[in-house]
């Protein structure tokens, strides 16, 4: 799937090459330096996270989304909007629990694990987690508290990568984000 | 263009990282410089692999350098390098008149101190990219007025 | 020999320090795989020959594809090298009449794609052997196809 | 005369196109030389069909006479002999003869022609006048020609010329010469391109029948070199090769086919058994008889390749490219052995070989026949391929023919060699005669053992050498091994291991397992049969460890190793030393414990694992780790104690060791993998660049601090790992950490060991030698450094306080130590601790003392046993081994001293060290100490050991004396300056010479009091007394204090003594302020008058008169009083003279007033401004330093208004507002100088002041900025 895509060397592939090489120095950087895959995806997390709260920023000042009503609008916009922009695809979005408060977003390709093999060492890592922190930080920044978490991951041969997205509750006065 | 925001927004984070994951003092310091300069390193060695994978051999150490100004820079900071100096005994200074990852940082003195930090990964990228087309070489760099930057590119005869 | 038919092994052999150890040796399993290996260990001769004679040659000459590089009389040996010095040689039965130049040449864009990709992954470390399942399994429906 | 005919047609490069001359042969042979001559002489352009390029050709012709067989018969296609032009000769000028004569012959030539349906004709009419001159009725010259034209050219007149004069030199001769040739050209061209055009075309026809049955590749072939020979014949040479090329394609095609399924049947005659394999000829132009064999479909596979090679290299070489026939003719040789394979042809053993080889050195000899040494030296890069074959090939005729074993061919091989000379059959007669003809090479080679030898290396040196000499290294070795392989096979095995090793070099450098693995078999083979012990069991065991061979190579070489072992060593010899990391790998190395550092005699254990590369398990006799020892700071170790360990963590593995003494070894690359230099890493980091006058910023960067270590070219080749090359030596002599009969299993493998650790010093592991049998397997250095140490300890003894810091005069425990280092205390050892009565020892009883290890695990606990005489105190220890601690505790006291003990914060002389003092005050607790000293004799040694004990007094006392007019107080504060809190009770104050007329009068409470930490009691006493108090008092105080949280109240009494002088008040002083005149209030920046009254209370005393000598005036004595008026607080501005000199009458109730001016600056209510009066002594006096009591200081305080210590100190300040007198340090420096009057303060509490603390009330004045304008 990676292959063809790369076959175009037109920039703003090129751009998301640099992104996606980047991303691995980092993700193999943090391996050398915690010990175990734990500790990695959290990092991974926080840094996500970091980024989100600054992302939001710049999202809401480009897609000129308005507030959202719902989740489920929500959900639509994080997919349509926010990974096409950032990431050039759009997963599905699907599995909304009965409650409507929990869905999945399925990706077909993620550009984070182009060219990534995963060693045997590195079971439990999950690799592309920084989009969890990021969808967290910058959901926190319009009152929303999520839980996010990979579901399913083609690195660890499932067939699709699935995000799992919860809805936890609405931060009522904005709370300073700090780097965590 | 979006893909650009979200990779600067990795980068930012990539140096904040490096320089928490550090206690202060003039040693860590260095680490940290090396450490960016290092991941860099092997992203350019990636990304250069990519794209000479469809260009001609080349045909010397000019030739390369050339490709590096143009094409590696182009596909990677979306412009190329404004001006390239060499003294034809290994040395070339590339100088980008407004460089991308200084850009987003507002000129001006008080800033000037904390630009060496967005300056590692980059030459790691073309000494990587270099390496991996044969030249071995030192890149350092420098900026007096930001965004402008000098790269220095130190080729080792092997 | 028809048992080799298409039995390409295939190297990469890396820059480093311009020592040509091999990233990657990939035979159809046979008894004359020892006779493989310093076969394509000669070749490399050729190889350099051909690299460094770059800048001395004109520029149309400068493609990546080396073309055969030598035959014997039971191989025609192949060769292609990257802008990052990386060198591909495919050997052939010479009996096999099937791949012709073109085919090589596909093949070794094929390789060279894979190869790549296996550079990009960020957990290879570029200079150690090759052991990518993804690159393994290209080889492996290369090596059929050609049977 | 007809010079052509009897020639029989060779098809040579003399071939030209034919031309026939029919007519007058005499005319024409006259002419025949000048006209061979001229018609090549001009270029002609080619147009040729099929769109193909135009092309000059210089056009010859072969003139024969007409023939009629020469006109080609009906579906013969040879062009060669095929008449393309037909000419006739004439120069007849007389119509008789021609209607007579000419005309039939001309019409019979024609329809000759015509039968054969040839249209390419010309008729030429020579005139010459010699012939008209003997001739009359002339007819005009045109009229023959003209005649001619009418009879035969229809229409094309231009078929019939006119030649005249052609033996002359005349221009006119000249031109219809040319415009004759020219003619004569245009028409040979036409007919080439007409009938070559029809030739390709039946060609072509003929070719697409190809699928048709019973079409013959051979005839084809026919047809087609037929077309390649014209155009050679027209030295076309690039289309006869193209010809050839195609009939190459074609054929190659039919063979693959063949081989893919579909074989055409022709193919068959080339599918018989391979009969002649004598090589390529390339020596002739045309081999006829291989082209015979092709014609008439007889020729081999080979006949026929050799045939169409043969043309091809002689056509590239007029073209001048004779590496392309180099090159062609190594993908010939190939390509050959292929077809041969894929038609199945039967080819028996060794003819295919034969072939080749004779055919690699026949084109290499043609080659060298058409180019110079220096050429072909340019090109060996084409060349070697071909010699490297004919070396192999020639190899393995060898071996087939039985001439590379040592022991010659046998019977069979013989039978074999006949059978291959047989089939090159007779020597060709190109090479007949010239000796190094490839044929004959192959006969001698074959010949003979020797022979051979001499060819095969001769080949086999000529191809190294190439490569050398093209740079293909590689390529070099590879024939290297296979001559290696030779000299094996020989028997050779000294020259074949030095081939061997070189490309072993090479492989290693590379990282080429396989070739490696290989190589390595062969040389351990060679060194076998050289009997090199030692290498070759190095060998082995590189091999035993390979995991590219299979299991039972390893085991093979494994079992070599260990049966040399088993050997009983013969006559002694001593061991076999090998290296051992292809035996084992050391991986890593634990000390127990992690510190490596141990006392002397102390269990260390070294745990090292070994990883076995054997594929079987060894059983070793010993294996040792030789250690290097030296007494290096061992010593020093003995003050550092066990602690000590820590700081030398270090040294395990020089950093490499963690915390947890483990020493990580960098495992050796397995085999096949890579031995890369790793470059040192580059260190990068940032600067900043600030302009040296303002610290701005001028730019920042990153900058590379090793570039001088990254610039340096490093060469790789050095960090090739070759171990068996490496003699490993053991180094003898050095103590050994030993464990014997271990075996090791394959993988990783745990020895424990113990550490010597008898002697203190540093012990450096140095080699790993493992023992098996006969060899021993060393690995020469450990690295990184491992090292452990031993220390050796003088047992001593530390007694510290248990509280931080011991108070005096309450029972104090103390913590003795003992640390036994190397002594163990024996029954009956015992501490003899010399008593002093101002520390006592308290022997209390159930004192217990705790033994410890070294790490400090307690081992018992025993109560001590003390005896105490009057000198000693004697201790009696618990038995202790060495290297263990005995700890016990001791309560001692120590008794205040009575009589002051001044804390030295506190001395003073005069007023001036008082700055520093102060300054100490504050740094210091204020504790004043007791040092006390208790010797102390240890049982290990015959010097009794000091120990200082430092103890604190717990209180500070200060002294006051109060007076009120003449009444006294003394006042005494006793200051609690401990951290403990205290009940005191009874304090009493006494005076010494208990004078019946003096008493003092307690003013305290009774009951006992709580003293917190930091707080002080005070206890006032009134001094009444009778008669003239004593000029000095002499008190004690002493107080009862117990600790606060004692359970049980002992009560110890604290003693402070101290002396007052000249108590009783001589002066009161009292001042007065007045508003100024008419005002009811002082107001601020008005003048007041202050009037000070000093009244004289007491009689002289005699006291007074030793001091100042009072001076006799009129009649009654006066002393000379010096009073000052000073207002430090700056409320008031003193106007006028505010000091000054009044002598007072010696007698009570003398009065003197003092009146001066002073402004109030603030208003409300102020202090009156300070008064002083001091002694003014005549400078004849004798100087008196004021009695230096403890305590007179805070007297002064209280009795100089309150200023505080300050003015005391102020000396120079008051000098400094231009007083002429001075104070203190001002009365000495005068001493020293000529004798001056001196002032002296008066003694505590002889000056009393009733104003003390008066206040005047100030009102504001009316307009504050005047007074702005006075005051500055």
């Amino acid at each position: 799937m990676s292959r063809q895509s790369n076959r175009t060397t037109e920039s703003k592939k090129m751009n998301s090459e640099l992104f996606t090489l980047t991303y691995g120095a980092l993700v193999t950087q943090l391996c050398k330096d915690y010990e175990n895959d734990e500790e990695v995806n959290k990092q991974l997390d926080k840094m996500g996270y970091n980024i989100g709260v600054r992302l939001i920023e710049d999202f809401l000042a480009r897609s000129s989304v308005g507030r959202c009503h719902d989740f489920r609008e929500t959900a639509d916009v994080i997919a349509k909007v926010a990974f096409k922009m950032y990431l050039g695809i759009t997963p599905s979005v699907t599995n909304w629990s009965p409650a409507g408060d929990e869905f999945s977003l399925i990706l077909e390709n993620n550009p984070l694990v182009d060219f990534v093999e995963l060693p045997d060492n590195h079971s439990n890592l999950v690799y592309s987690n920084i989009l969890c922190g990021v969808l967290r930080g910058a959901l926190e920044m319009v009152q929303m508290a999520v839980d996010v978490r990979f579901a399913q991951d083609t690195l660890r041969g499932d067939n699709v990568t699935e995000i799992r997205m919860k809805f936890v509750k609405r931060i009522e006065e904005n709370l300073p984000a700090g780097d965590e | 263009m979006a893909d650009e925001a979200l990779f600067q927004f990795l980068h930012n984070e990539l140096i904040q990282y490096v320089y928490k994951s550090s206690e202060q003092g003039e040693m860590e310091n260095a680490r940290c410089i090396t450490k960016l300069e290092n991941m860099g390193f092997r992203v350019g060695q990636g990304l250069i692999e990519r794209f000479t994978k469809d260009t001609a051999r080349f045909k010397d150490e000019l030739d390369v350098m050339k490709f590096i100004c143009k094409d590696f820079w182009t596909s990677v900071f979306k412009k190329q390098i404004d001006n390239l100096r060499t003294n034809h005994q290994g040395i070339y200074v590339l100088q980008d008149n407004k460089f991308r990852l200084l850009s987003q940082l507002s000129a001006g003195k008080q800033y000037l101190e904390h630009a060496p930090k967005y300056l590692a990964f980059t030459c790691g990228l073309v000494r990587g990219g270099l390496a991996n087309l044969g030249v071995k070489s030192i890149v350092t760099a420098e900026v007096s007025v930001m965004p402008a930057c000098k790269f220095q590119v130190m080729i080792q005869k092997v | 020999m028809m048992t080799m038919l298409g039995g390409e092994p295939f190297l990469l052999v890396s820059k480093q320090e311009q020592q040509n150890y091999p990233l990657y040796i990939r035979s159809v399993p046979s008894d004359s795989e020892l006779k493989f290996h310093y076969t394509v260990h000669t070749s490399l001769d050729v190889v350099e020959e051909k690299v460094s004679a770059v800048g001395k040659v004109i520029v149309d000459q400068r493609e990546l594809y080396l073309g055969l590089l030598y035959p014997t009389e039971d191989y025609k040996v192949y060769g292609y090298v990257t802008n990052s010095k990386v060198k591909f040689v495919i050997v052939v039965d010479s009996s096999n009449t099937s791949l012709r130049d073109n085919e090589i040449r596909s093949m070794f864009r094929k390789l060279h794609n894979s190869f790549t990709d296996v550079m990009c992954n960020p957990f290879y470390n570029p200079g150690d052997p090759i052991q990518s399942k993804v690159f393994d399994s290209m080889v492996s429906s290369m090596m059929v196809q050609t049977c | 005369m007809e010079p052509h005919e009897e020639k029989p047609i060779i098809y040579t490069m003399e071939n030209k196109p034919i031309v026939t001359c029919a007519g007058d042969q005499a005319l024409f042979t006259s002419l025949y030389n000048s006209l061979t001559q001229q018609l090549p002489r001009e270029p002609m352009e080619w147009r040729r069909s099929y769109g193909r390029a135009p092309k000059m050709i210089h056009l010859e012709a072969n003139f024969v006479q007409f023939k009629e067989e020469l006109l080609p018969k009906e579906g013969n296609r040879a062009l060669l002999t095929f008449p393309f032009l037909h000419i006739y000769w004439t120069d007849c000028c007389d119509t008789e003869v021609y209607k007579a004569s000419v005309k039939e012959d001309i019409v019979r030539w024609q329809s000759l022609l015509r039968l054969h349906s040839t249209t390419d004709w010309l008729i030429v009419v020579v005139e010459s006048d010699t012939k008209k001159k003997n001739k009359t009725n002339i007819l005009p010259r045109t009229s023959i020609v003209d005649k001619i034209r009418n009879d035969f050219c229809n229409k094309q007149s231009d078929r019939c010329v006119i030649l005249s004069d052609p033996l002359k030199d005349s221009s006119r001769s000249q031109e219809s010469w040319s415009s004759f040739l020219t003619k004569l050209r245009t028409l040979l061209l036409m007919s080439f391109t007409k009938n070559l055009g029809r030739f390709e075309d039946d060609m072509r026809t003929l070719r697409e029948k190809r699928t048709e049955p019973g079409w013959s590749f051979c005839d084809y072939f026919m047809v087609q070199e037929e077309l390649a020979f014209v155009f050679e014949m027209l030295q076309q040479f690039e289309d006869a090769l193209v010809q050839y090329d195609e009939l190459d394609a074609l054929f190659t095609q039919y063979v693959l086919n063949f081989g893919a399924g579909d074989g055409a049947n022709w193919l068959c005659s080339f599918c018989q058994p391979l009969r002649s394999w004598n090589g390529l000829l390339l020596r002739r132009p045309i081999d006829m008889e291989k082209r015979e064999l092709i014609q008439h479909g007889q020729a081999s596979l080979l006949d026929l390749r050799s045939y169409l090679f043969s043309r091809q290299c002689t056509l590239l070489i007029f073209l001048l490219r004779p590496w392309e026939v180099t090159q062609r003719a190594l993908e010939l040789l190939h390509n050959c052995v292929q077809e041969l394979r894929l038609l199945e042809v039967s080819v028996p053993p060794g003819a295919l070989d034969c072939w080749v080889f004779l055919s690699c050195l026949e084109v290499l000899q043609r080659i060298e026949g058409c180019c110079d040494r220096a050429q072909l030296e340019a090109n060996c890069s084409h060349t070697v391929g071909l010699w490297t074959y004919a070396t192999e090939k020639l190899k393995s005729l060898g071996s087939l023919c039985g001439l590379v074993s040592e022991n010659g061919p046998n019977s069979e091989d013989l039978n074999r060699t006949v059978d291959l000379l047989a089939g090159l059959g007779a020597e060709r007669p190109e090479t007949a005669n010239s000796l190094q003809s490839p044929y004959k090479k192959l006969k001698e080679a074959l010949s003979s053992v020797e022979a051979f030898e001499k060819h095969y290396l001769e080949l086999s040196h000529a191809a190294m050498e190439m490569y050398r000499a093209i740079g293909r290294m590689r390529s070099a070795r590879l024939v290297g091994k296979s001559l290696a392989e030779f000299y094996m096979r020989k028997g050779d095995p000294q020259r074949a291991e030095a081939f061997l090793q070189e490309s072993l070099k090479s492989y290693l450098a590379e990282g080429w397992a396989l070739p490696v693995a290989h190589t390595r078999k062969q040389i351990a083979e060679c060194q076998k049969q050289l009997g090199q012990t030692d290498e070759y069991l190095q060998t082995s065991a590189l091999l035993a460890s390979d995991t590219h061979l299979t299991d039972m190579e390893r085991k093979h070489f494994c079992q070599e190793i260990l049966s040399f072992a088993g050997q009983t060593a013969e006559g002694h010899a001593q061991k076999v030393v090998l290296s051992m990391n292809a035996f084992a790998q050391l991986r890593q190395l634990q000390f127990r414990p992690a510190t490596a550092v141990v006392h002397v005699g102390a269990a260390l254990e070294l745990e090292l694992s070994l990883r076995s590369l054997m594929p079987v398990p060894v059983r070793l006799e010993q294996l040792a780790v030789s250690v290097h020892f030296s007494l290096e700071k061992g010593g020093a170790r003995g003050r550092a104690g066990p602690g000590g360990g820590a700081g030398n963590r270090g040294r395990v593995g020089q950093g490499q060791g963690s915390p947890c003494g483990t020493v990580l070894f960098p495992g050796e690359s397995p085999p096949g993998a890579l031995p890369r230099s790793q470059p040192p890493a580059l260190e990068l980091y940032e600067i900043q660049d600030r302009s040296p006058s303002d610290g701005a910023l001028n730019s920042a960067g990153v900058v590379c601090k090793n570039v001088h270590l990254l610039l340096r070219r490093q060469d790789s080749s050095a960090s090739l790992d070759t171990p068996s090359s490496t003699a490993v030596a053991v180094e003898d002599g050095a103590q050994l950490l030993k464990t014997h009969d271990v075996s090791l299993l394959p993988g990783n493998n745990n020895i424990l060991f113990t550490a010597p650790s008898r002697e203190p010093g540093t012990y450096t592991l140095r080699q790993l030698c493992a023992t098996v049998g006969r060899i021993q397997f060393v690995l020469p250095h450990i690295y990184p450094i491992v090292q452990y140490e031993v220390y050796s300890q003088e047992p001593q003894l530390s007694v510290e306080p248990l509280a931080d810091n011991l108070l005096a005069g309450l029972p104090q425990r103390v913590k003795f130590i003992i640390v036994t280092g190397h002594y163990s205390i024996k029954r009956g050892d015992a501490l003899q601790l010399s008593n002093s009565d101002a520390m006592p020892i308290l022997s209390s009883s159930g004192c217990v003392a705790r033994v410890l290890s070294s790490d400090s695990e307690l081992v018992a606990e025993t109560t001590l046993s003390m005896q105490s005489s009057e000198k000693v105190t004697s201790v009696s220890l618990p038995l202790a081994p060495p290297y263990h601690s005995v700890e016990f505790q001791l309560e001692v006291q120590c008794h205040i001293p009575a009589g002051p003990v001044r804390p030295e914060s506190e001395r003073l002389t005069n007023g001036e060290p008082w700055h520093r003092a102060r300054s100490r005050q504050r740094t210091s607790s204020g504790m004043s100490v007791v040092d006390q000293k208790i010797s102390i004799d240890c049982p290990w040694s015959i010097y009794s050991t000091l120990v200082a004990l430092t103890f604190y007094i717990p209180f500070k006392a200060k002294h006051l004396l109060l007076s009120s007019g003449k009444r006294k107080y003394i006042q005494v504060c006793l200051q609690n300056v401990s951290d403990m809190n205290f009940h005191v009770s009874d304090q009493q104050l006494a005076e010494r010479q208990q004078s019946s007329s003096l008493w003092l009068q307690s003013l305290n409470a009774k009951a006992k009091q709580l003293v917190h930490s930091k707080q002080s009691v005070f206890c006032l006493w009134e001094v009444k007394w009778t008669c003239e108090p004593p000029a000095s008092l002499q008190c004690v105080f002493s107080i009862n204090f117990c600790p606060a949280d004692a359970q049980r109240s002992v009560f110890t009494p604290y003693y402070y003594e101290f002396q007052l002088d000249n108590v009783s008040t001589l002066y009161s002083l009292s001042a007065d302020i007045q508003p100024a005149p008419g005002e009811q209030q002082c107001r601020t920046g008005t003048l007041c008058g202050l009037e000070v009254s000093i009244v004289r209370l007491a009689e002289p005393s005699d006291s007074e008169q030793q001091d100042e000598g009072p001076v006799e005036t009129g009649g009654f004595c006066t002393t000379k009083l010096m009073y000052e008026v000073v207002d430090n607080s700056s409320n008031w501005a003193v106007c006028g003279k505010s000091s000054g000199i009044v002598s007072m009458p010696v007698a009570a109730n003398a009065t003197h007033k003092v009146r001066m001016e002073v402004m109030p600056l603030f208003a409300g209510h102020l202090p009156f401004p300070s008064i002083k009066v001091l002694k003014y002594l005549p400078h004849n006096a004798p100087s008196t330093i004021p009695p230096d009591t403890d305590g007179c200081v805070e007297n002064d305080n209280i009795s100089l208004l309150d200023k505080g210590l300050d003015d005391q100190a102020d000396t120079s300040s008051i000098r400094s507002r231009g007083s002429v007198h001075s104070l203190g340090g001002g009365s000495e420096q005068q001493q020293r100088g000529l004798p001056m009057p001196r002032l002296e303060p008066f003694g505590p509490g002889q000056v009393f002041n009733r104003s003390q603390g008066c206040q005047v009330l100030v009102l504001p004045s009316k307009d504050d900025h005047v007074l702005e304008v006075n005051l500055t």
